[in-house]
């Protein structure tokens, strides 16, 4: 017997579930972004499984976009950090509110 | 429409009338490093050019039977299904309004001579563009162009206010466009409803005043609908309880804003429900007149009590304003001919006599920078030519006969009189003792008794320039109380073709549903704007 | 021969404009990389880069390209031409703040031009997954220009925050890609739109999937409350950016939000879609006027009144339909000259260097630069809906469909949150020309470029106002018919 | 060209002077000032007696009318236009006779005043309003006459307005008038609106042709006409100066003394009178109002006599009379004695004026002192003024055959006739006031003539006869005094001596106050009666001299010193006129003026500004409560977002 696809929805909707409370959660922004890209692969899996479900090649082809962009989010993202670390010494999103009301 | 709008504004028309002054502040734009005096001189020159014009197009349109000219219609915003024009034009209604505004203009121009006394070019620049507001709103026969010149007032009027004011200004100017605008925003929800409404009816949407009087609406729809529109135009007006931005505003402003704005904005107000407000919805203007007509009244007396009190000679006045437009109001929902001739003269009285007091208290302010009672006294023995002008003016204001302001009381309370509002008419009546209260209060406080303050003793008399300015308001004054037959012989017609038009429409019932009225005897309502004797029967698309 | 790479010219001449720009980018990073010297010459390449787009999207023949994937139209096409206008007016301003802020660089201008690329391509894309990937493409363009000014926390930080809460929303959006995906079984809109009227697929998934779609458009939109991020954002991001910022990702967002509403709101799961869109309008104006009432930081100010005019915006989404589109042109095209033209007089007027802008800053200076100083008057009139500005144009026509479609209380609350919004912009005015001038500035010079964008955004805002016919007749004859 | 056909000319002409005088001309310009301005009136005298000759040879008694141009038209028709008849040709003579004789006597009075020019300015002014008023043919003309001459009497009033008091009188007199004007005003509307016209011979026909209508119920519970005539009368009240209006009329004696001989003794006070007895068809139908008047003319009579009997200024003594006198006018107006009411106002016109301008010449060479209790033994430097002083004195107690006799035995007359018991209670109040006026008016003489000198000394040397410019007029107003009343020696006088009725006054009066219906004046007395009336009316007036010879001839102020001590409680009563002017100020004045700030503070300020001002902060309150969720913290951002989904998720499922 064979895992039924309802599971992975489950599981990629657990994994987006604990993505969003991990970015909602976390302090430092690169442990938020990595909750961020966690919410991203677990859509990713539910596209997955949805296109094994329906037989159709689309949803694999979004992943494979969405993993591409990812890792372009990921390079600015990085960078972003950088520059802030540099200036801010900090990316403890907490005290990142010099701007804020 | 640019092309012939272009055309329309070379042409001797109404459009000439209203946008020259925005042609004349062009150059302005470069004049930024002018010298003041330039400046002035142009502002001059460019008033009486205006005034010129408007003679020159009374002159050439003027019609003993009653004048109704009209611009070529423009298309100013076309979709499917809906039309906004641009259509303008002048009858006996409009026609004292206009040519009173090209009179303020210079005397506003020399009465801020030595008042303004910074950035002239940005004045001048702020008169002009008023004008043009002021103008338009006059001559608009679509009620969305009429909303937009509406609108367009308040921003140069603002800044008059708030630049050139006095300590509070930015308080006042805030206060007199949010009043303005909370009003007529409302106004303008009014107005695309109406546009709506004849869209359903018709297939085509349409704002012009000729189509939208052919709605006949339920009366509780018209009731919302007048509610809407008398909001924005008793704020303008003012009446109580919307007049509070009045005192500070004019208490603010500059000499000249407070002569244009006592002088003709506030005319708006009277006109809007002459116009639009009574001729639009006469079945709600009937149903609510009791209510109006009790907030004009009390209006006269508050007004007349409240100014009598002000430690502030500008406030004063200020408070007289809200009196007189009482009055006008009154002689407007008394829905009487003779009450409207009263109303409609009494709008020119106003801007005459008011102008004239806030000229003569600023020419006072000027000299001495200061406007309270307190600080003046008995300077009658110093400067007997500003006496002279002051007790003029004021017994104007005090409707003393022979002098304008009691034509427009005498006709207006004879005609609500005759319309049966006995008890008002007794009280507003009283409104006139109280008058003469505070107005001699005025007089007193200032030019006659001993004289108190040295500071006064050196005081300069009127020069050429402030004479130049008050005489031609003295002039007429004194013609209109004299031989008022001349100022209300022209408006006679239009006047009556619309109040023969509301009675008429107020004979018949309104309907349960929305739609679209008999048809007018194009004689009779031709007389002012309620037919479109061009085009009968525009917008019925099959 | 392999039909994977059998691309049809016809698709390729379709996309001429996206092509143009992206081009251009690349173009302009290698100059930045190899012929540094050229750098003057950048942004006016960048300029004429968008100008040839935009003549390319005037020559461009209607009709679906790429299978479908994308879609050109008199619409798009009108859309298009709105968002190279911003671009525009965002390239002119900036030579000037870069100079002053020593970050003069061949990003700048490249960064701009993949974003409008990315915004052309999003307008027209009409498939889920293409839609995803136009909107990657300019946000994560977006999150480098908000940080582009390198030395300053503030930019840093805004940079930070709109990146976290973009790639949070657009994973997000991926979620809801992937129920809409799954339960339709189409990532095209057609299809997606087939399926609902046949009912596959369940309900609650289906609402999900295209709440979490929609939603991440209205937080581009930032339509309260998913506009905390704008504020912040669009005060510590470079100036003349944020006048590009500020209008042009929105022209894009609102199409797509427009495409999608209508096609929901026809759909069986549609039923409640107007009235959340009538919830997040009547919030946004109310809560965007407020909150910009009481802003002292003119960027922040305009923030918030951006969220309140995306709440205006909203009103005719509330009866979707091919009569929304009209307003909405309308609206955006109106907004984005004010917006812009407001952003671009702001950046000049302020130091680059300073992160603080505030309002009482331009005390008094209306007089000292009487040219600036009209033009961001005429661009406050036109924000607070007063006539004849081209503002009043798309508030009228707003108002307008709300009666029409029997909504009085949106044009009710619209004019109420419009009264409030008046206090807000005349605060400017009276700064600039009722307050004495009390700082003189340092670090301020109003630059060639900036002064043509301002007066173009404010003349254009004015001539609108006076002669809508221009803007109306326009785009009447490239929207749909209602 | 007949000379009436210049009538337009008799009011033309003082405005024309007015205006030459007031804008033109410069103080250094003096003779010429004197020239227009004694020059104006004088012409306007010889025009009107040309056209009054013109009219009463060629024209009487029908109406001339002159039309000079249409005020307005349509549906509100008003013409300015004049009318000659009867009535205004007695007004027309009086106003420019005593005119222009106060003018000329004024060039001496005012002569060293620096204000000269503006003097005369306004008293042109005046003359032209006055003749506006009296030869208007409609109640608008006369309305606008009304309030000129209200206007003039402001600024002449407050002549001397470097002080403090005038201006402030001047003011109360134009305030007081105005009330009554708000009354006329209001008859006017009503008139106009019942009948569509306000031309005084159209309006009489109107309402004559249908009583019934005049009659009909209209307002409070009065008539038509009745109405009408109440308002008429409140406006007659506040000019002529009765109660309960009377108060401004004693202050306006701080104007100049020709001031208060020409307006407030001869002329303006009167139009409330002429006003009346112009509109008397309307009180002939309605004899309630008739009554009124009568009551209220007959109680100012008393009232003011009995405090002019205890004032020590000169001018507020002859002040008080002239109330009283006008009382007398408006009792006979009453009593439905028109004529009677027009003749004692010529009479009137002239003792009053003669007395004005008498003590205007005393108080000249005291120097200005205006205080009898200063004076004493003034007739050996007087003698003239003494005189004249003497004889108006006489005329206006009613000593026969001085003009005074006549016309006050005409009002008693016609009371008397009247029938009804309140009738003879109003004739026994006339009959005491005729007493009491011979009596305070004669210890006024003796105070002023009689006794020894009570001024300073300096003033002692500065006593003088007045110039020829000043006697000239008195001597000229005097023998009006003497002579006027003869143009009405009642018919009885001439019956019993077998001559028949020359009574002038009556037959050329008579088309004007044609009887409606029965309530007329004269009445069917026997000539016994008659004889007895006068008998009486003499013998009182000869009683109340008597008294004042006795008290004040020799012992001068020590009488009212005595009388003081004798009635502490009437002393203080009169002196204090009733305390009427304290009352209106507790009872009007000041509650109007705390009203007036309530409003202003209370309602303006406090309520609608405040609860602006509250709206606004509570706005910008929500808006700063609203930012704070701004946190910066990009955390809660993401929490609003996933928020946001959720709501409305829900709200959608639900």
């Amino acid at each position: 017997m064979t895992v039924p696809v309802s599971w992975y929805l489950l599981l990629a909707a657990a994994l987006f579930a604990i993505g969003v409370i991990g970015a909602l959660t976390r302090r430092s922004g690169i442990a938020i972004f990595l909750s961020i890209e966690l919410m991203l692969n677990a859509a990713n899996l539910t596209l997955a499984a949805y296109s094994r479900l329906l037989g159709d090649r689309a949803g694999q082809m979004v992943v494979f976009f969405a993993l591409a962009v990812a890792a372009a989010e990921a390079a600015v993202g990085l960078a972003l950090f950088i520059n802030i670390f540099r200036l801010r010494r900090t990316i403890d999103v907490n005290r990142l509110n010099l701007m804020r009301w | 429409m640019g092309g012939s709008f272009l055309s329309l504004l070379l042409g001797d028309t109404v459009t000439r009338l209203v946008f020259f002054p925005t042609l004349a502040a062009v150059p302005l734009l470069f004049m930024g490093k002018a010298k003041p005096i330039a400046v002035k001189l142009y502002a001059l020159a460019v008033s009486l050019v205006e005034i010129g014009l408007m003679l020159a197009w009374t002159a050439a349109h003027w019609d003993a039977a009653g004048l109704v000219v009209k611009d070529p219609v423009l298309p100013w915003l076309e979709m499917p299904s809906l039309s906004i024009v641009y259509e303008v034009g002048i009858d006996g209604i409009s026609l004292p309004l206009v040519l009173l505004t090209g009179l303020l203009l210079p005397v506003v121009v020399l009465g801020s001579w030595k008042g303004v006394d910074r950035h002239w070019t940005g004045f001048t620049t702020a008169l002009l563009l008023l004008t043009t507001g002021i103008l338009g709103a006059l001559v608009a026969l679509d009620l969305l162009v009429f909303y937009v010149f509406w609108e367009v007032m308040l921003i140069p009027m603002y800044l008059i206010i708030g630049i050139w004011g006095g300590e509070r200004r930015i308080y006042a100017a805030v206060k007199f466009f949010l009043f303005t605008m909370a009003g007529s925003l409302l106004m303008l929800i009014g107005i695309l409803w109406l546009g709506w409404t004849y869209g359903r009816l018709t297939g085509l949407w349409s704002f012009r005043y000729q189509d939208l009087l052919r709605l006949d609406l339920p009366v509780e729809q018209q009731l919302w609908l007048f509610g809407a529109f008398a909001l924005a135009f008793a704020i303008k007006v003012p009446m109580f309880p919307f007049h509070t931005w009045l005192p500070d505003a004019h208490v603010e402003a500059p000499t000249g804003g407070s002569v244009i704005l006592a002088g003709i904005l506030l005319k708006l107000g009277t006109y809007g429900f002459l116009r639009f407000a009574l001729p639009l919805f006469p079945h709600a203007a009937d149903r609510l007149a009791p209510w109006l007509l009790g907030l004009a009244v009390i209006g006269i007396v508050y007004g007349a009590l409240v100014a009598w009190v002000q430690p502030d000679m500008k406030k004063l006045v200020a408070y007289s304003s809200i009196a007189h437009l009482g009055f006008v109001m009154l002689g407007i929902l008394a829905c009487d001919l003779i009450a409207w001739q009263g109303a409609l003269i009494q709008m020119v009285n106003h801007g005459l006599s008011t102008g004239a007091l806030f000229l003569l208290v600023g020419m006072l302010y000027d000299r001495r920078h200061t406007k309270k009672f307190e600080d003046f006294g008995g300077i009658a023995k110093v400067v007997p030519w500003f006496a002279f002008f002051l007790v003029f003016s004021t017994l104007a204001s005090v409707g003393l006969p022979a002098l304008n302001g009691f034509v427009g009381e005498f006709l207006i309370l004879v005609g609500a009189w005759r319309a049966g509002l006995h008890l008002l008419v007794a009280i507003s009546t009283f409104g006139v003792v109280l008058a003469a209260i505070y107005l001699l209060h005025l007089l007193q406080k200032t030019i006659w008794g001993p004289l108190t303050r040295e500071e006064n003793r050196g005081l300069r008399d009127l020069d050429v320039r402030e004479v130049l300015a008050l005489l031609p308001l003295c002039v007429f004054m004194l013609w209109i109380g004299v031989a008022p037959k001349t100022f209300l012989e022209p408006s006679r017609p239009a006047l009556e073709a619309v109040l023969a038009d509301y009675r008429a429409r107020l004979a018949q019932p309104a309907p349960a549903a929305p739609g679209l009225g008999a048809s007018r005897n194009p004689a009779e309502a031709g007389r002012s704007f309620l037919v479109d004797l061009d085009a009968p029967d525009r917008g019925v698309q099959p | 021969m392999n039909p994977l790479f059998a691309v049809p010219t016809a698709d390729l001449a379709s996309l001429a404009p996206e092509l143009l720009l992206t081009a251009a980018a690349t173009v302009l990073l290698l100059l930045e990389a190899f012929a540094p010297a050229l750098r003057r010459a950048f942004v006016p390449a960048g300029l004429a880069a968008t100008i040839g787009a935009a003549w390319l999207l005037t020559g461009s023949d209607p009709g679906p390209a790429f299978h479908g994937l994308v879609e050109s139209s008199p619409l798009t096409r009108a859309f298009s031409l709105t968002v190279l206008l911003a671009t525009a007016l965002g390239l002119l301003a900036a030579p000037g703040y870069l100079r002053r802020a020593r970050l003069l660089a061949g990003e700048y201008p490249a960064l701009i031009l993949w974003c409008a690329a990315g915004l052309l391509i999003l307008i027209r894309s009409t498939e889920l997954l293409t839609l995803f990937l136009a909107l990657e493409l300019f946000s994560v363009a977006l999150y480098a220009l908000a940080a582009f000014h390198r030395r300053s926390a503030r930019s840093a930080e805004a940079g930070l925050k709109y990146f976290l809460m973009g790639a949070f929303v657009s994973s997000f959006l991926l979620y809801g890609v992937a129920l809409l995906f799954g339960e339709t079984g189409s990532t095209r809109l057609d299809g997606i739109a087939a399926a609902l009227a046949a009912g596959n697929g369940s309900p609650g998934l289906l609402l999900l999937g295209s709440l979490l779609v929609a939603t991440a458009f209205a937080f581009k939109l930032s339509l309260v409350p998913f506009h905390a991020w704008a504020p912040d954002v669009y005060q510590g991001a470079p100036s003349p950016f944020v006048a590009f910022l500020s209008v042009a990702p929105k022209v894009a967002s609102a199409v797509v939000l427009v495409r999608l509403v209508t096609l929901f709101a026809d759909s069986p799961i549609g039923g409640r879609w107007p009235d959340v869109i009538a919830l997040l309008a009547v919030v946004s104006m109310l809560a965007g006027n407020l909150f910009a009432l009481v802003q002292r930081d003119i960027k922040r100010m305009l923030a918030y009144s951006g969220v309140a005019h995306m709440g205006y915006l909203m009103i005719p989404l509330a009866s979707p339909g091919n009569a929304a589109w009209r307003p909405v042109l309308v609206y955006l095209v109106a907004y984005a000259l004010m917006n812009a033209g407001a952003f671009v007089v702001v950046s000049m007027l302020y130091p680059s260097s300073d992160d603080q802008h505030p309002i009482a800053g331009l005390s008094g200076w209306g007089y000292r630069f009487p040219a600036l100083g009209i033009c961001l008057t005429v661009c406050m009139v036109s924000l607070g809906g007063i006539p004849p500005t081209a503002g009043f144009i798309g508030k009228y026509l707003v108002f307008l469909h709300a009666i029409q479609h029997q909504q009085l209380y949106l044009a009710l609350v619209g004019i109420a949150a419009s009264l409030i919004s008046v206090v807000v912009y005349l605060r400017v005015v009276y700064m600039l020309y009722m307050k004495p001038e009390i700082a003189a500035p340092q670090d301020v010079a109003p630059d060639f470029g900036g002064q043509v964008a301002a007066v173009v955004a404010a003349a254009g805002s004015l001539l609108l106002g006076l002669w809508p016919a221009l803007l109306i007749d326009w785009a009447v004859a490239s929207l749909p018919v209602g | 060209m007949r000379p009436l056909d210049l009538l337009w000319l008799i009011p033309a002409l003082p405005f024309a002077g007015a205006a030459v005088n007031g804008l033109l001309l410069r103080n250094r310009h003096k003779p010429l000032v004197t020239a227009i301005g004694v020059g104006a009136p004088g012409l306007s005298l010889v025009l009107a007696l040309a056209a009054l000759w013109d009219y009463v040879a060629n024209l009487r008694p029908q109406p001339f009318e002159q039309f000079l141009y249409a005020w307005t038209t349509g549906s509100l028709a008003i013409d300015v236009a004049f009318r000659v008849d009867p009535l205004s040709a007695v007004m027309l003579f009086v106003v420019t006779f005593v005119g222009f004789w106060i003018h000329v006597y004024s060039v001496g009075y005012m002569g060293h005043d620096p204000g000269y020019r503006r003097f005369f300015a306004y008293m042109n002014l005046f003359m032209g309003a006055m003749l506006l008023l009296v030869l208007g043919n409609n109640l608008l003309v006369m309305f606008v006459g009304w309030e000129g001459v209200g206007l003039c009497s402001y600024l002449l009033i407050g002549y001397y307005f470097e002080e403090a008091f005038p201006p402030f009188a001047g003011k109360k007199a134009f305030v007081v008038n105005r009330i009554g004007d708000f009354a006329f005003l209001l008859g006017i509307f009503t008139l106009f609106s019942e009948y569509g016209t306000l031309h005084f011979g159209q309006l009489t026909e109107r309402i004559l042709a249908d009583p019934g209508a005049a009659q009909r119920p209209f307002l409070l519970g009065l008539s038509l006409a009745g109405f009408t005539a109440l308002c008429f009368f409140i406006g007659a009240t506040g000019k002529s100066a009765q109660i309960p209006l009377f108060v401004w009329l004693p202050d306006a004696m701080a104007g100049p003394t020709p001031v208060s001989a020409l307006i407030h003794a001869a002329t303006m006070v009167t139009a409330g009178v002429y006003m009346v007895v112009r509109t008397n068809v309307l009180y002939q139908m309605a004899p309630e109002i008739s009554t009124l008047v009568a009551v209220i003319g007959a109680a100012t009579a008393i009232v003011a006599a009995t405090i002019g009997l205890a004032q020590n200024d000169i001018k507020k003594v002859l002040a008080y009379s002239t109330v009283s006198q006008l009382g007398y006018m408006f009792l006979a107006a009453g009593v439905g004695a028109y004529v009677a009411a027009i003749f004692h106002l010529a009479t009137h016109a002239f003792f009053k004026a003669c007395l004005f301008l008498g003590s205007g010449s005393v108080i000249h060479a005291m120097g200005g002192e205006q205080d009898m209790r200063k004076m004493g033994g003034l007739k050996k430097q007087l003698p003239a003024t003494y005189r004249t002083f003497w004889i108006s004195t006489l005329a206006i107690a009613g000593i026969p055959p001085l003009a005074g006799f006549f016309s006050k035995d005409e009002i008693l007359a016609g009371t008397f006739a009247h029938p009804g018991a309140l009738y003879r209670v109003l004739w026994v109040v006339g009959l005491l006031t005729a007493g009491l006026t011979a009596c305070y008016m004669f210890r006024a003489v003796y105070l002023t003539f009689e006794g020894k000198f009570r001024g300073s000394h300096e003033q002692a040397h500065h006593l003088h006869e007045s110039p020829r410019v000043m006697t000239v007029p008195l001597v000229v107003l005097a023998t009006g005094a003497v002579v006027a009343g003869w143009i009405g020696i009642p018919k009885g006088v001439w019956e019993t001596f077998g001559a028949h009725d020359r009574n002038l006054l009556h037959h050329f009066l008579s088309p004007v106050v044609a009887e409606v219906h029965g309530a007329g004046a004269e009445h069917g007395m026997s000539h016994l009666v008659e004889w007895l009336l006068m008998a009486a009316s003499v013998a009182i007036a000869l009683a109340g001299i008597g008294i004042a010879r006795s008290q004040w001839k020799r012992r001068g102020l020590e009488a009212d010193a005595a009388f003081a001590a004798r009635t502490p409680v009437v002393q203080r009563l009169l002196e204090n006129k009733y305390w009427v002017d304290e009352i209106y100020d507790r009872l009007v004045v000041r509650p109007l003026a705390a009203l007036a700030r309530g409003c202003w503070k209370i309602v303006d300020t406090l309520i609608i500004d405040g609860g602006l001002h509250v709206g606004a902060f509570v706005t910008e309150l929500t808006g700063d409560l609203g930012r704070f969720t701004t946190t910066g913290n990009v955390r809660q951002y993401a929490l609003y977002f996933l928020g946001g989904v959720v709501l409305l998720f829900w709200w959608m499922v639900l």
